[in-house]
C-alpha cells in the first residue's frame, strides 16, 4: 500500500494539522475496536457502479454486521441499501449529520450518548473535505475517518491515494479484523 | 413619497441666467402624500438596526462552519494557525474567521450588483435624463419595487430616484467591508449578521439595476408570455458574421443590437451571449440567441464561430482574451470593472478602432462607451468574419488520438477536475480513436478547464471533450422563455391565499451559477418534478438557461409545457442575476396585497411573516460566485431557506436546523402570546444538498410553514412523504414532527401515518398564528 | 464651490408649516464664484479616469509578486491551484489572482477610513448640525482639505458638504470591491490600478474623518506647539479608576470625557487608552493617558490595571471580551463595527447598564450612542473599580517557574512566534529563575500571544513575558507631541523652495502599525538619525507612540528635542492614522503653494508633480493592516515611495524599479519635450526593508528627485553616500547613476567619486524640468 | 539528519507545491556543482551571533571561495561580510534580487546571463518564503535553494529543521564536496 499522502484533489490543501495516513487496514480496524460509539456516514458516490464506488456499500453492511456500527445514508443513498436488504441505515443530510457530530451535547441516533468516532466515505471528494474541516476545528472528542480510496487531509486519518484492488483489500481486512466476514 | 433632497438639473445655473451668489435654500424633506403608506421602523436601516431579527434566525438555525483551511491569511500578522483552539494574532478564532470569510464574499456580491445598477442608472440618466420614469409592469404592478421599499422606505418613479437607495446600499457595503477589516468585529454572530445586511443591501442594488434596464430598455414587464427565444450552439446561424457577448451588464451588448437596428443589418449579423448578458440581450431583442450559460464559454470561443467578442462585466473568464487570440477573435472591453490590460481606446474613432482590430494590429481595445462599443463591434465583425472563416482549434481525432497515446496516465488532470471526471480513461480510449468517454465528460463538464493548466504535456483537454461531444453540441437548439421580469400583482392576488395557506405546496427558486456537479440535466428534472405537482418554480440566470436545455420525447422543453405565469404548475423565467429580486418581491408582495401588511420600512415584520408563512425555497444548485453568497444571504434575512449544490459546501458555513431539539422550534402564537411548538418549518436556512434526488426531497420539505392550514399541510406532507418514498425507498423518519393534529394527516396514508405517531408517542399540537417577534402578539398571553 | 445638490434640514417642511405637494425644485448646480480655481480635469475620478496615469507609473515600478500560497480559495469554483503557468477554473493566472488581493486589501482599508469618516459625520451632524463649519486651522490654513480638494475637485466648508465626498468615495469603494468579484479583472496592472484607486479614496475618507473631528471637538488645529501628553504603563495612576479605551473612533471615549467634565470628575478617574483612539482622545483632552500602540492590548489587560474596557472599531483583539473576563473587567462595545455578539443595550437606563456591569450579570454591553456608553463607563468603572481591586492574571514567579520546568520543549511557541523569539530557551532559564531572557523576549515582542494559543500545556506564555518584563514596562513613562492636524501654509512656503529643490534632504513619513519585526526601538533610531540630519519627520499612528518610548540619556524624548514644525530637523506627530492625509496633504500643498499649480480636480498633474519633486518617502516600518495596504496605495498613485518592514513583505507585491534599466528613466523635459534621462529617482515605489539600517541607508536615497537642484542633490548624495558607508561600510556601488553633472557632486567627496565616475564609464546627463505627461510638455521638442 | 519537512513558521504552510527535502547535503553540493550560474543570497540574520545563525558569514565566503559563487549580502549584511575579510559581495536589498533574479533577461551581476540556481539564507523566514513563492512561481528557468536551519517549503530545494549542529555540518560537506576548505 502506498503511503503517499497528498491531497486527492490538487488543489484543496491543508495544514498545518493533517490526516494521518493509515499505512495499513489494521490501524482503521484498531480505532473503530477501541472506539466506544462509532458510526459510518456514507454518501450517494456508494451508489454508483464504477470501479471507484462500487463496492462502499456492501462493506458498510458487512462492517454493520461484523460491530453494529450505526450507518447514516446521506442523500438517496438510503435506497440503495434497502435494495440490498439492509433497513438499518437512517437517512440525513450530509450537513445535518455532521451538524450534529460537532455537537458533544447530541446523544446520537439512538439517544445513547455521543459518538466518538466517525468513518465517512462515499461524499464527494471536497464536500467531505469541508464536513472533515468542521468537526476537525468544532468537534470535541470526536475522531473522525475517512474511508474513501483517496487521501482526505482533513479527516484525524484516512487512507492514502490507493489503487481499487488495495482499497478493497484494506475493507477486506478491517471487516476480518472486526470478527465479520 | 419622501426625497431627502432636491431635483438637480445637469445644467449649471451659470450658463443659462446668471450666476447665483451663496444662495441657500433650507428645505427639509418633500412630502408627497398622495402615498399614504405609513413609515414602518427601519428605513435605510443602520447595520445594527436588524440585528436582533437577525439574531433570532441564528438562535434557531446556527452556523455550522467549514473551514476551507487551518489557517488565515487575510493580513500580514498571519498566517496565522486557527486549528485546535487556537487564535490568530489579532485574536480571532476559527468561527469568527469562516464568518468573517463569508461577509467577506456576501460584500464582494452585494458590492458587485450595486456597482452595476449605479453603473447602468449613471448611464442610463445620462441618456435619457433623470425624470425617466420607472416601470416595472405598467397598471399590473402597483408595488413597483417592494424590496427597495420595505428596505429603504421609499418609492422609486424615476431613473433619479434610485440614486438614494444606491447611496444608502453603497454605504452599507462599505460599513459591512470595514467590519471585515482586522481587529473589527469579533463575534462569529455578529458577522453573519452583517453577511445579512450585506445581502440585504445587494437585493436592493439588483432590484434597482433590473428595474432601471426594464424600463428603459422595454424589456418584457412582468410578462407571463415573455418571448421564446432560441439557446444553443445549434442555434446560431454560423454562416454569418457573428459576434459573442459576455457578462452581466446590457448596455454594450444593447449598443450593438441599436447599431445593427440603425443600420436595418439586424438579421445580418448574429449577436449571440453567454452569461446574464445573454439574458438581458434577449430581453431587449428576442431575436439574439444565447448560447449558454457560464460554462459554455470556453467551449464556444474555442470553437471559433465567434468572430468578436464583447465583455463587460462579471463572470467572464478571466483568459478570454487569451483564448480569442489563440482563435483570432478580437474582443471589446466594455466596462470599466474588466479592462484586461487594454489600452482605453473611447476616445479614438471609430474607424481606427475597426482597422486595427480588423488589420490584427491589437488583439482588443477598451472601449468605455457602449454606443461607440456596440458600432465598433458591428463594423469590425464584418470585416474579420471573412478574414477568419470561423478559424477553430479544436483538434481533430488524430491530434487526440496522439495525445491519448502519449498520454502517461500521471493523473494530475483527474485530480484538478472538480467534478472527478475519469479523463485518463477517456484518453486510454481515445488512443483507440473512442471518444464517447470524452463526450460523456463533457456532459458532467463546468468548462473550467483545470484539466488543461494540470496537464503535465499541456494537452487541451477540454478541446478534447469539446470535440468528443461537437455533434451534439451543434444540435442543440432549444426555446427559453425569455426573462418575464416582475410578478404581477393580480398574479399575487390570485395565488397568495393558496400559498400562504399552504394549499399550493410551494415556490421552488432556482437561481444562479452552473458549478453543477453532474450535468445540466437535474435542473430540468427538479424543475419539472415540482412544475408536474403543481408549485410554482421560479428561475433566473443560468439555472434559467439550464432548464431549457432538456426536451421531451416531443422535443419540447419545460417553458413550453408548462405556463410561465406565478400560477401553480408555473415554469417563470425572471431574468438575469439581478431579476432575482423579482422572486424576493413576490414573497414580500404576498404580505402586502394578500395579506395588507405595510412594507414601508418595515423589514422585520414581513421577514416574520414571510417565515412563518410562505412556503418558498430557494436552491443554488451550481452556486460558485460571491454574488450567489450575497443573494442567498439576502433571501436568508427575509427567512427563506436556500439550498446549495455539493460545491455550495465550500461557502463554509451552513446554517442548520436541529430538528431533534424541540426548544428551538416554538413560535409565538400572535392571538395569545403563548409560545407554540411547530415543528422544524422550515428545518434549515442554509444546507447542502448532495444529489439532484435530495434536492427534491429536501425541498418539498423545507416548503413546511407553522402557518399552514392542516389542508396545506396535508398536500405538503403528501408530496414530502410521496417524494420521499420514490427517491429514498422509504418512509421519512420525521413525519411526527410536521402533524399538528390529525386533520394535517394526508387522508390516503391514515393508516399507515397514525401507525407511526402511535410509536413516536405523538401528541397534538395547537396551529398558531406564528410570529418569532414578540412585539406582534396582539394580546399577551 | 460647487455644490452637487442643495442644503436640506432635519425637520420636515411638513410639520413646521404645511405640506408642500408636487414640488419641484431644479436649480442644477450652485456656483460660489469665491473660489476662483478652475476646475481640472477629474474631479470625482471614476475607476478608469487616473489608468493612464497609473499604467505609467507600472510601467516604471513593475509589480514583484510574492504569493502567500499557491491556491486560489476565494470562490467555490475553487480552490485552485495556481502554480507554474497554471490558471484557475475562473481563468485568473497567479499575478493576477496577487494584485487582486491586493486590491482587496486595499478595499478592506478603504472601506474601514471612510465608514469610520461618515460614521463620525453622521454622528456630528446629529450632534452639531450640517452647518457646522470646518477648521482646520484657522487663519493658517487656505487649502483646508488638500486631497479633498485635489480628488473631488471641491471645497468642504461644513460638516455637510463632506457627505458628497463620502458619497464618492463609498462609490469608488464599491465599484472596486467589484472588480474583486470571479470573473471580474483579468489583467493584474488593472488590477494594481484599481487598487490605487482604492487607496486614493482611502486618502479623501481618512481627510474627512480628521477634518470633521479636528473641527467639531477642538483637536489641535495644524499646531506645531501641540501639547506634550503622557505615554506608557507608568504614565497611568493605577490608584484611580481606570477606564481602558480601545480603538480608532473617537466619539464615545469623547463621551467619556464629556461626562466626567460635566460631573467634574476629570481627574477622578484615569482614563487611558491604545491605538488611535488614544491618539484622538489626548487631542480632545491632553490629561487623558496613552497606554500604548496596537501590540499592547493584551499586557495591559491581563495586568488587570483596566477596570473597565471600552471599545470602538479598527485593531482591536477580537478576543477583547474574553481577557478582560479573565480579570473581572467589564466591557463596553460602542460601535456598530464591533458588537462581539453582546447584547444591545442603547436604549436600557443608564442605571440598568451600571447595575448590570457592577454585579457582573453580564460581562459587557453594547451602547451605540456615545453619551450614554460614556456616562455608563463612568458610573460603572467608579463602582467597579473598588471591587476589582486591580485584580491581575499575570502569574507569580512560582508558576513560571513550575510551568518552565514542565516544558517539554516541542517548539510550538517558537514556530507560532512571527518573531522567532527563543521561548523554549527562556522557559529553560525559567525553570531555574532567570527570567531576563523572557524580558527581551518581551521587547520583541508585538503582542499577538500566538505563542499562548499554540503551546500545547496551555502556558500563558505572553503573561510570563508580561511579568518578566514588569518592572520595566510599569517605569514606562514618556512624553509625546499629541497629533497637530495639518501643516500649516506658512510651513509649507518656507520650506516647500528647499524641499522641491533639494536642499531640505526630503520629507519622511513614519506611519501606521506597530507589527515590528525587533522592538520599539527601531522606529526612533530611524527618526532621529533623520532629524539631525534635518530632514523634516512626519509620524502617525502607533508609529508616532513608538517614537515616543525611547528616551536619551536626559530622559527626553525625541518629541521634547525636536521641534514640532513642519521644518528642517522637526518631528510632528499629526495624530492618528486618520491624519495619514495631512501628510499627503503637506506634498500637495507645496505644488499648490509653491509651485501655483491647481488642486481643483487636477490629480494627475499633481502626482506627475510630486513624484519628480518633492522628496518625500514612507516608512510603514510595522505595516500589518488592511488600513496599512489602502494607506500605502494612495501614497503609491501620488507618486510617493513607500518602505516597509520584513512583515509588509506579506503583502505579497512588491513594485520595483530597475535600476540597471536605462530605458526605464526617462522623463519629460517640460521646456523642451526631450526625452532625458534622470537615473532611478525613485529607485522603488514600494518595497521592503529587511533592517532598519537598511531602511535609513534605503530612505535617504529614496528621497533623490528628478527635479533636484545641483546643490540639493549634492546634500541628498552626501547623507546617502554617509549612511551607506555607515551602515553597510561600504561606498555604495550606484552613485553614478545619480550624479548628472559635476555639481552633483558633493565636494568633499570629490576625488573619490570622480574616480569611481570614471571607472563606470559615467556621462553627464542634463538636468530636466521632469514630467512623465506628455501633455505638460510647453514646448514640443 | 531528520527528514521532517514541515514549514518552520508552522502557519507559513504551502502546496501543492512544496520544496523538496535536502535529506544529505551531498544534495544541495552536486546541484551548486551542476550550475552553471549560481549565486547566494545572504540576509542579516547571519550577523546576528546567536547559535542559529552563528556562520553564516563564513559558510557563505568559504563557498565562494570554493566555487567562485557571487555573493549578495541584503540590508546591512554587507558590513559583516567586509568585517571578516571579504569585499566581494554586493549589497542589494532582498526584492530588489529577487525581481531580478525572476528576470529571465536579467544578465546578471557581472552582465554575464542568468543566473539558474539561487541559494539563500538567512533572511527573515516568512519574508525569504514569500520571496522564495515569487520565484517559484514566476521566475523560469531558476531553482532555489533555502540553506537555512529552518524547512522553507517555498524552496525548490531546502534543508529540513536541522539541529544547529546537524545544520553546520551539512555546511562543512557542502563546502568540501565543493572542493573548499
Amino acid at each position: 500500500m502506498s503511503a503517499k499522502a497528498e491531497s486527492w484533489q490538487t488543489a484543496e490543501i491543508a495544514g498545518p494539522t493533517k490526516a494521518n495516513v493509515i499505512v495499513k487496514p489494521e490501524i482503521a480496524a484498531a480505532m473503530i475496536k477501541r472506539a466506544k460509539r462509532p458510526i459510518i456516514v456514507v454518501g450517494y458516490l456508494s451508489t454508483k457502479t464504477d470501479k471507484d464506488t462500487g463496492k462502499m456499500i456492501e462493506y458498510a453492511i458487512r462492517m454493520n454486521k461484523a460491530c453494529g456500527i450505526p450507518v447514516v445514508a446521506t442523500a438517496h443513498t438510503i435506497k440503495e441499501f434497502v435494495k440490498q436488504g439492509f433497513n438499518d441505515a437512517i437517512q440525513m443530510n450530509a450537513m445535518d449529520i455532521g451538524n450534529r457530530l460537532k455537537d458533544p451535547t447530541w446523544n446520537g441516533l439512538d439517544g445513547k450518548g455521543p459518538y466518538d468516532l466517525a468513518l465517512f466515505m462515499g461524499l464527494p471528494f471536497y464536500m467531505e473535505f469541508v464536513i472533515l474541516a468542521g468537526l476537525k476545528h468544532f468537534s470535541t472528542n470526536l475522531k473522525t475517518i475517512s474511508l474513501d480510496r483517496y487521501f482526505n487531509p482533513h479527516a484525524s486519518w484516512s487512507f492514502p491515494n490507493l489503487k481499487v484492488e488495495e482499497w478493497n483489500q484494506s475493507f477486506e481486512t478491517i471487516i476480518n479484523k472486526l470478527g465479520g466476514n | 413619497m419622501a426625497k431627502k433632497g432636491l431635483v438637480v438639473k445637469a445644467k449649471e445655473l451659470k450658463t443659462d441666467v446668471a450666476v447665483v451668489k451663496d444662495l441657500q435654500v433650507s428645505i427639509g424633506k418633500l412630502v408627497d402624500d398622495t402615498w399614504e403608506e405609513p413609515m414602518g421602523p427601519t428605513p435605510m436601516p443602520s447595520m445594527t438596526d436588524l440585528r436582533d431579527w437577525d439574531f433570532e434566525l441564528l438562535r434557531r438555525y446556527k452556523p455550522f462552519y467549514l473551514p476551507f483551511c487551518d489557517v488565515c491569511c487575510l493580513c500580514t500578522f498571519g498566517k496565522c494557525d486557527l486549528s485546535g483552539d487556537k487564535r490568530g494574532a489579532c485574536g480571532l478564532n476559527m468561527a469568527a474567521q469562516q464568518s468573517r470569510i463569508v461577509l467577506l464574499a456576501c460584500c464582494i456580491g452585494a458590492a458587485t450588483h450595486t456597482a452595476h445598477a449605479r453603473h447602468l442608472v449613471h448611464h442610463l440618466i445620462e441618456k435619457h435624463g433623470g425624470d425617466f420614469p420607472l416601470d416595472q409592469g405598467g397598471l399590473n404592478i402597483d408595488v413597483e419595487a417592494p424590496v427597495t421599499r420595505l428596505v429603504c422606505g421609499i418609492k422609486v418613479e424615476t431613473l433619479r430616484d434610485m440614486e438614494e437607495a444606491l447611496d444608502w446600499a453603497e454605504e452599507q457595503v462599505t460599513h459591512c467591508l470595514s467590519a471585515c477589516h482586522t481587529g473589527q468585529e469579533g463575534s462569529n454572530l455578529d458577522f453573519e449578521s452583517k453577511a445579512f445586511h450585506a445581502g440585504m443591501a445587494d437585493q436592493v442594488g439588483m432590484e434597482i439595476a433590473d428595474l432601471a434596464q426594464i424600463s428603459v430598455y422595454g424589456f418584457p414587464k412582468a410578462d407571463p408570455e415573455a418571448p421564446l427565444v432560441e439557446l444553443g450552439f445549434g442555434a446560431t446561424d454560423v454562416k454569418k458574421p457573428t459576434i459573442l457577448v459576455i457578462g452581466h451588464n446590457v448596455p454594450s451588448s444593447v449598443g450593438i443590437i441599436d447599431y445593427l437596428t440603425k443600420k436595418k443589418m439586424l438579421g445580418q449579423v448574429e449577436v449571440t451571449g453567454i452569461c446574464c448578458t445573454a439574458h438581458d440581450l434577449t430581453r431587449y431583442e428576442p431575436s439574439a440567441k444565447v448560447v449558454g450559460p457560464i460554462s459554455w464559454q470556453l467551449k464556444y470561443i474555442r470553437s471559433g464561430m465567434a468572430d468578436l467578442i464583447m465583455v463587460d462585466e462579471q463572470c467572464i473568464r478571466a483568459d478570454t482574451l487569451e483564448e480569442a487570440q489563440k482563435v483570432k477573435t478580437p474582443v471589446i472591453a466594455s466596462s470599466p470593472k474588466n479592462c484586461l490590460g487594454l489600452k482605453n481606446r473611447t476616445n479614438d474613432s471609430v474607424d481606427e478602432l475597426v482597422n486595427d482590430l480588423v488589420e490584427g494590429k491589437v488583439h482588443g481595445v477598451l472601449i468605455l462607451d457602449s454606443d461607440k462599443a456596440g458600432e465598433v463591434a458591428v463594423e469590425a465583425v464584418l470585416k474579420v468574419a471573412p478574414k477568419r472563416n470561423k478559424f477553430s482549434i479544436i483538434p481533430d481525432i488524430e491530434e487526440i488520438k496522439a495525445a491519448g497515446a502519449a498520454c502517461s496516465g500521471c493523473n494530475e488532470c483527474v485530480r484538478a477536475c472538480p467534478n472527478n471526471q475519469p479523463i485518463p480513461e477517456a484518453m486510454k480510449a481515445a488512443a483507440e480513436g473512442d471518444l464517447a468517454p470524452f463526450s460523456e465528460i463533457l456532459d458532467n463538464c463546468i468548462g473550467c478547464a483545470r484539466c488543461d493548466s494540470a496537464c503535465p504535456k499541456d494537452f487541451p483537454l477540454h478541446s478534447f471533450m469539446t470535440k468528443a461531444g461537437e455533434q451534439k453540441l451543434w444540435e442543440e437548439k432549444y426555446l427559453m422563455r425569455s426573462g418575464r421580469g416582475a410578478i404581477q400583482d393580480i398574479e399575487i392576488r390570485n395565488v397568495g391565499g393558496p400559498i400562504v395557506l399552504g394549499e399550493i405546496p410551494g415556490v421552488i427558486a432556482i437561481v444562479g451559477c452552473a458549478n453543477y456537479p453532474e450535468g445540466q440535466g437535474a435542473i430540468a428534472e427538479i424543475t419539472e418534478e415540482f412544475a408536474k405537482r403543481r408549485y410554482i418554480v421560479v428561475l433566473s440566470g443560468c439555472a434559467a438557461m439550464s432548464v431549457a436545455m432538456v426536451k421531451d420525447e416531443n422535443g419540447q422543453t419545460l417553458y413550453e409545457k408548462y405556463p410561465g405565469g406565478f400560477e401553480a404548475g408555473g415554469v417563470l423565467n425572471v431574468g438575469s442575476c439581478v431579476s432575482n429580486p423579482h422572486i424576493a418581491g413576490a414573497a414580500i408582495k404576498i404580505a402586502s396585497i394578500f395579506a395588507k401588511r405595510n412594507l414601508r420600512g418595515n423589514y422585520e415584520e414581513i421577514a416574520d411573516y414571510i417565515h412563518n408563512r410562505v412556503g418558498a425555497v430557494g436552491l443554488a444548485w451550481g452556486a460558485m460566485s460571491q454574488k450567489a453568497a450575497s443573494i442567498a444571504s439576502g433571501f436568508w434575512r427575509l427567512g427563506v431557506p436556500v439550498v446549495v449544490g455539493p460545491h455550495g459546501s465550500k461557502y463554509r458555513r451552513m446554517l442548520l436546523g436541529r430538528a431533534d431539539k424541540k426548544e428551538d422550534w416554538y413560535v409565538y402564537d400572535a392571538r395569545t402570546g403563548d409560545k407554540v411548538y411547530t415543528g422544524p418549518t422550515p428545518e434549515h436556512l442554509f444546507t447542502t444538498a448532495e444529489t439532484k434526488e435530495e434536492v427534491i426531497v429536501m425541498m418539498a420539505k423545507l416548503c413546511f410553514r407553522p402557518n399552514d392550514t392542516t389542508k396545506g399541510r396535508s398536500m405538503k406532507l403528501t408530496h414530502y412523504i410521496d417524494l420521499h418514498k420514490r427517491y429514498y425507498g422509504v418512509m421519512p423518519e420525521d413525519i411526527h414532527l410536521f402533524i399538528r393534529n390529525k386533520m394535517d394527516i394526508p387522508i390516503t396514508m391514515k393508516p399507515e401515518i397514525q401507525k407511526i405517531l402511535e410509536e413516536k408517542g405523538w401528541e397534538e399540537t395547537k396551529i398558531p398564528d406564528p410570529t418569532l417577534l414578540k412585539r406582534m402578539v396582539r394580546k399577551r398571553g
